[in-house]
């Protein structure tokens, strides 16, 4: 059934957003990967709960609209049970690097087979404006009205040093490279990480400032050490694909190359072996 | 009082002497002489030193509970003694080790006989290890086992420094034999049977209803559960896998479930609580979850090796907001393998969350269990046929079909109040008709329970005695001890509580047995049946019930 | 029914307009007048867009809810106008955006003014934000202020772009003036009060009682916890801080309350379940540990800026094991003060744990108070004196006195079993001697709430009426509505429960109010009272009982 | 009161513990602290749960035993409550970089004034040996019995990543130098990393490899990069001060240079001040 990929549902982002941008990024990007023979039917997302979580009612794409900081972890379920699917988790700075950085530092560890895109808006956004892991020092929000005590994380770096085969940087204001970068994330066999600069135009609107920082990283991906230097830098802010490596997926080791959902076996069969066991 | 029908052989000893081996080598021979086998193990929250000891209890009846009053106590350390003086019958013998032993500290009256077993065990590279050989050799040599048969046992048991353990158990045999060779006369029983612990009856009765994958993070009691199936998933056709966090290990759950694995995960109390988030957004995505819930006495770390039917509150209201929800509890092995599947079953009928609450006492008990492996329930949800797909349309017993991807359809999971596709909703009307759609499915549960046996009750006479999960092993095997006539009921499920099959109770004044400090078996009765318990017999010191004991306070209750 | 003594003002429009000041600022502009004000923020989960509105009460006595059929309605945008086209009484004045509203689109028999607020607004640089200000405007003209004392008000209260501001108002107060000029007569009340909300009223008691430090993560309904401590804290000497997750909250409350902190931490339901871990951890330690839940509707992430009451049972059981805690839940912005303060208290007396339950129509919603402030109980822990120093020596009512770093002594608070010093056991006589422990502080709590007001008695005629939490303030309010006689009948604490105030409805057949879903409430009356409720009335649409609408259903279950 | 350091609790560690030179090192830790003007009475400790934690019960040292995963949150909590203390956590690897890292990374992003000492025994031992966060590929333990499938995480490159502001490497077979390590961690103002490499000798005894590749770090604390560079090597595995900066400690900030147990206000006071609120 043809479906138009931007659903009906009320659109509630301010005016301006950048979470437009990732939205669109991600159109053209299923629309790449269908071109890469990835189709739209097995492609399955997640999201956290914030802002940019909304893109789960808005996109016409399947998946679990999860909870707050889980989206990788129920993204890792996803793919442990059905390992021919696509996984992509939307998640926030607040949700990635906050309640959930857990789960991202070891999803990345593990080279489980998912993609996480986090919309990085340096705030708690939908919950009216808190400092999140990115927010810069002395940032004002409703529980730091005397500014923000904490320096903020630089995500590639963790997400590098974690053990992410695949990580990049995209910026909600060039959709088509973004579109580009995603695609190629949903691609990798592997940990992918995207880091989006998506500024909230109500709370850190940093369009202006992006727009003379950023620049495109043409020569990626990187060596390590190179991908690592670069995700350190402040000023330029380079997009692009930082750094990519072969490497097995979690996913296919730990079900030991079958698909729990696709090779269950017979009740029989496995009557046989429940069997076998208690006699052994 | 009837004849005593049960032989009880303790072994105990440092962790890290194969105590546990031990035990489990000696309850492996009693079911290979066709009879029936409880074993206890009690160890420390350590990995070497202070004081394991287990109890396994032998019968030609079904047994189902270990005795603490040993027939014959074989003790590899000085503590052991001390710890067990008074756990010994006064025609029991007793083995120990006299090169840690005093003389003055063994008890009265019995048989005991010195072995200087780290003498004996010098040849091992690491002699400590090897004590534990001890208990079923003597073991061996009581009940009249001949050297040869005793030397098999030892080349399928005892494998590594073969030869080393045979010198090692002649010492022990020939001593032991000089005294009390042949002392008990153990008849063979009808027929062999598998021997396996609660948390392996839990986790292959969720292989027969057809677990795909299996999360957990090691936590003990639970800890078995997820060892069991990393060994042996390959076979069962199951994935067994350690996650970061409890936390993690749910919400993988839920994400496997969405794609339609049928998952299961398993912890005790501490992991529980971290669980509760992602069990309430299974409540509102309406996807299938079963945890199990092996107790430990608490709160908090508590001690950790041990047991105690504290969780049961924390068990029945698990996560924020009204949930559909199904907490059942088994009294035995067998019962475990069935309520596992069953459970997984019921989870993917309804779309429900559930809870298998045990104890460590059920857990890690290990018994020679009848199962009907074929009995077990089998998966098999509700699932949407064709046309346009609607993750929540409005269902009469409020169960909507489900569907997996990959599909053209869109398929809408969500943790956000939702229209019936699955969209975010805010709206009034929306809210609260989504609501009364999950409500439907507890109701729809309860008429599926009417038609299943929600609660056991065995014997039948004179006073009535509630109590539940493992206890209700110790209180059958205390009435059986004594030969003592009861109707010992035993709610199977305790969300939705069948209280259509209890009905006859409300207004009673049952005993009730249970291990937990608060009576927390007994409020919930009080709850949903108005009973004013004559008895509330509590125990909560981490050790399960012993069924003499009971017996005697049973005795005294019923008056 | 009594003669009308409310009036109601609703405005309504876009997030981003400036919707909840422009409420604020009416109900202000109530208060000021002398008068008793409810304000009701009714708001969507998001920054911009969708639909908002305030409404606000005010009568000359105590008034407990917002009223939803208004007096006058300004309406910033078109929506607004369709959804409260029902929520207008016949006399209503209705204002609305010209620029937005289609004449079409109003409702009959209103009192229609069309100002066109867009072209009014366009001299500032982001209009839209603007919007909000019609609201008071249109208001002073109906009630008839004076040009200069609403000139006076928008210094006031909109500081920003004044001359703008000034300018717009003056449009609308022209257009509104002309045709509703001093409408409604509002009369001065007796006294000025303070306005706050429910979430202000803990935040200040707790300080009261002597808060130290407050913890907690962003989350809907209890933010406002944090953000109020955080921007008054330098002044109120609290530190306030917001860590990474909520176990990292209840964790650190911990640590603090460890070395003498008097912590507090606030979150709702997804973020309490994850605190439970260390709410066992509390329970075993005995540390005072006071977390205030704050519900929306549920499960899981639901519908996170409405009402509802269905964590209520989830709130009783939270962590592992057998817990002595204390649960409450305040029925008035005055009483979550109180409360507040006297269960920081209570939790540093018996080094218990406790759970301040509220929903977001407490919460959130902001009223004229009339607080005793010095009324506010005040921490005061039983201290160790002198001599050696045991962390849990037994006593008698289970409280073993606290000593705090630095020390020569040794202390030793513990997540594990122990004995009295605080080392970790696990020998069985020492395990029960601590459930024992620490089950008498729960006797001990019992005894002491008996000394206190544990029960709410409001009226006494007739039917009784059970409710509790912000439920009470709408039951109130409806009785007040329609002048219907009745006891209304609210335990402020819910666990222990106090059977000792309510004996003497046992076997009754009370009214039940509430909002849930599966009446939580009604069970929780069931069970601990064994009455059986005549009618259960609940709402679960996220939205709070409207005092009209529960008045007529009160009316019918009362016949 | 006069009393022994070590406890009379049984000790249950396997002879030859790793955890014994932690204890013995920890010993000598608090006597040149006292040296220093620390007092033993103003050090508060607390630990996760495993085999490492029994360390809390056979010292003479005041504290709470926490649970797995959140000694560090403990810590932290502590800290911010009486910032007039040195708070110790003693952690486990699956404690510190399992369950409880969010914590971990946390604390080292705000440089919470806490010292993480993590005995880094490469496996879950108390839990009878599965897998952890620095167990290598293809570790078999009773979760991996067909060897684990993650790649290990190298600690210090982690904590350094993640703003320690002190991160040190020690060996329990070397207990003076550990002592020495201990000590400047708990003197230095900030968040202070000490992992140390504790074999199990009952799950992982690297005793002998250790002995062979454990060399002492004499020129540290280096620069951050080199610091890093040293992190990540594999052999030889130096130990010492890898990394030391001064920065203001989280809770001087988030107090506002208060000591909220110390200088609690009285009640006329908050009276006073609750009634200025609520009137202004
Ligand atoms: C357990 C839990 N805690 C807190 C919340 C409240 N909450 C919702 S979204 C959010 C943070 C949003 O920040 P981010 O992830 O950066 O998303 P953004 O809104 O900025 O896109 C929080 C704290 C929640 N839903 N669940
Ligand atoms: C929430 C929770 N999950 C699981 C456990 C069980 N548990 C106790 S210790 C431990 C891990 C120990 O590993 P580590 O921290 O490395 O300590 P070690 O024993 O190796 O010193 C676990 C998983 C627990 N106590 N609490
Ligand atoms: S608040 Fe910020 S992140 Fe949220 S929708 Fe508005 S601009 Fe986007
Ligand atoms: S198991 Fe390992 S870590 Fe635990 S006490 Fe023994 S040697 Fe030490
Ligand atoms: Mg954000
Ligand atoms: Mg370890």
């Amino acid at each position: 059934m043809a479906r138009e990929f931007i659903t009906e549902v009320e659109n509630t982002w301010c005016t301006g957003c950048g979470n437009f941008g990732i939205m669109n990024a991600m159109k053209k990007a299923v629309g790449i990967l269908e071109d890469r023979d990835i189709p739209k039917s097995r492609i399955f997302m997640t999201a956290g709960i914030g802002c940019h979580a909304k893109i789960f009612d808005y996109m016409s794409l399947s998946g679990l609209y999860s909870i707050h900081g889980r989206a990788m972890a129920t993204a890792e379920g996803m793919k442990l049970g059905n390992p021919g699917l696509r996984i992509v988790a939307f998640c926030g700075d607040g949700d990635a690097l906050g309640e959930g950085i857990a789960h991202m530092m070891h999803a990345a560890k593990r080279n489980s087979d998912i993609t996480v895109v986090m919309h990085d808006n340096g705030v708690y956004a939908l919950t009216t404006g808190q400092r999140g892991p990115t927010s810069p020092r002395g940032f004002k929000g409703p529980s730091t009205p005397e500014g923000n005590n904490e320096d903020p994380w630089k995500p590639l770096v963790l997400m590098l040093e974690a053990g992410a085969t695949f990580a990049a940087r995209g910026y909600s204001g060039n959709v088509e490279q973004l579109a580009e970068i995603v695609a190629a994330a949903v691609e990798h066999q592997g940990f992918s990480f995207v880091q989006v600069l998506q500024p909230s135009v109500t709370f850190t609107n940093y369009f202006e400032e992006y727009n003379e920082i950023v620049t495109t990283l043409e020569e990626g991906p990187l060596e390590f050490d190179e991908a690592l230097r670069l995700a350190r830098q402040e000023e330029p802010l380079p997009a692009g694909v930082f750094y990519r490596k072969e490497k097995e997926p979690y996913e296919v080791s730990i079900n030991r190359g079958r698909n729990p959902v696709e090779d269950r076996m017979r009740r029989e069969k496995r009557m046989k072996a429940i069997g076998d066991t208690l006699g052994g | 009082m009837s004849e005593r029908d049960t032989f009880s052989f303790i072994v105990g000893g440092r962790a890290g002497a194969g105590v546990k081996k031990a035990g489990s080598v000696a309850s492996n021979l009693f079911a290979s002489m066709k009879r029936y086998v409880f074993q206890m193990d009690d160890y420390q929250s350590l990995i070497r030193g202070g004081h394991n000891f287990v109890a396994t209890s032998t019968s030609l009846r079904p047994i189902l509970s270990h005795y603490m009053r040993a027939d014959l106590l074989v003790a590899l350390d000085a503590r052991s003694v001390r710890a067990h003086r008074e756990d010994v019958r006064e025609d029991a013998v007793l083995v120990y080790n006299s090169d840690e032993v005093e003389e003055g500290d063994l008890p009265d009256g019995v048989d005991a006989i010195g072995v200087a077993m780290k003498e004996a065990a010098k040849e091992y590279p690491n002699p400590e290890l090897r004590l534990g050989l001890a208990g079923p050799t003597a073991l061996a040599a009581c009940i009249g086992l001949s050297r040869d048969d005793l030397a098999e046992l030892i080349e399928r048991e005892y494998k590594r420094d073969l030869e080393a353990n045979q010198a090692f158990a002649d010492a022990v045999y020939d001593a032991v034999s000089e005294k009390a060779g042949g002392r008990f006369e153990l008849e063979e029983g009808d027929e062999e049977r598998p021997m396996l612990t609660g948390n392996e009856a839990i986790a292959l009765g969720a292989c027969a209803a057809g677990l795909d994958v299996y999360f957990a993070y090691p936590m003990t009691p639970a800890s078995t559960i997820l060892h069991f199936l990393a060994k042996h998933g390959k076979k069962l056709g199951v994935t067994a896998m350690q996650p970061e966090s409890e936390i993690a290990v749910a919400n993988m759950a839920v994400g496997a479930a969405a794609v339609g694995a049928r998952a299961m995960v398993g912890t005790s109390g501490g992991g529980f609580a971290l669980m509760e988030e992602a069990f309430s957004l299974a409540g509102m995505a309406e996807v299938p979850f079963l945890g199990v819930l092996s107790s430990r006495p608490g709160p908090s770390t508590g001690v950790p090796t041990y047991t105690e039917q504290a969780d049961l509150h924390f068990a029945l209201h698990p996560g924020q907001g009204d949930i559909p929800r199904v907490v059942a509890s088994p009294g035995t092995v067998e019962e475990a393998y069935i309520l596992a599947a069953e459970m997984l079953a019921l989870v993917w009928e309804f779309q429900a969350q559930g809870v298998l609450l045990t104890e460590k006492h059920l857990s890690e008990s290990r018994v020679t269990a009848a199962i009907d492996l074929d009995s077990a329930a089998e998966v098999s949800p509700v699932m949407h046929e064709d046309g346009e797909y609607k993750r929540y349309v409005s269902a009469e017993n409020g169960v909507s079909p489900l569907l997996f991807p990959p599909s053209e359809e869109l398929i809408n999971w969500t943790s956000y109040e939702h229209d019936e596709s699955g969209f975010t909703t805010e709206e009034a009307g929306e809210i609260a008709a989504m609501h009364d759609k999950r409500n439907r499915k507890t109701e729809a549960m309860k008429e599926r329970l009417k038609g299943m046996r929600a609660v056991n009750r065995h014997g039948d006479g004179g006073q009535v005695i509630f109590t539940y999960g493992s206890t209700t092993m110790s209180v059958l095997e205390a009435l059986k001890a004594r030969g003592l006539e009861a109707t010992v009921v035993q709610p199977v499920y305790l969300k939705p509580f069948p209280v259509w099959e209890l009905d006859e109770y409300s207004g009673a004044n049952p005993i009730v047995v249970e291990q937990s400090s608060t009576g927390q078996f007994a409020t919930l009765l009080r709850y949903e049946l108005g009973v004013e318990p004559s008895k509330v017999i509590t125990k909560y010191d981490g050790r399960p019930f012993e069924p003499d004991d009971l017996a005697a306070e049973l005795e005294k209750a019923i008056g």
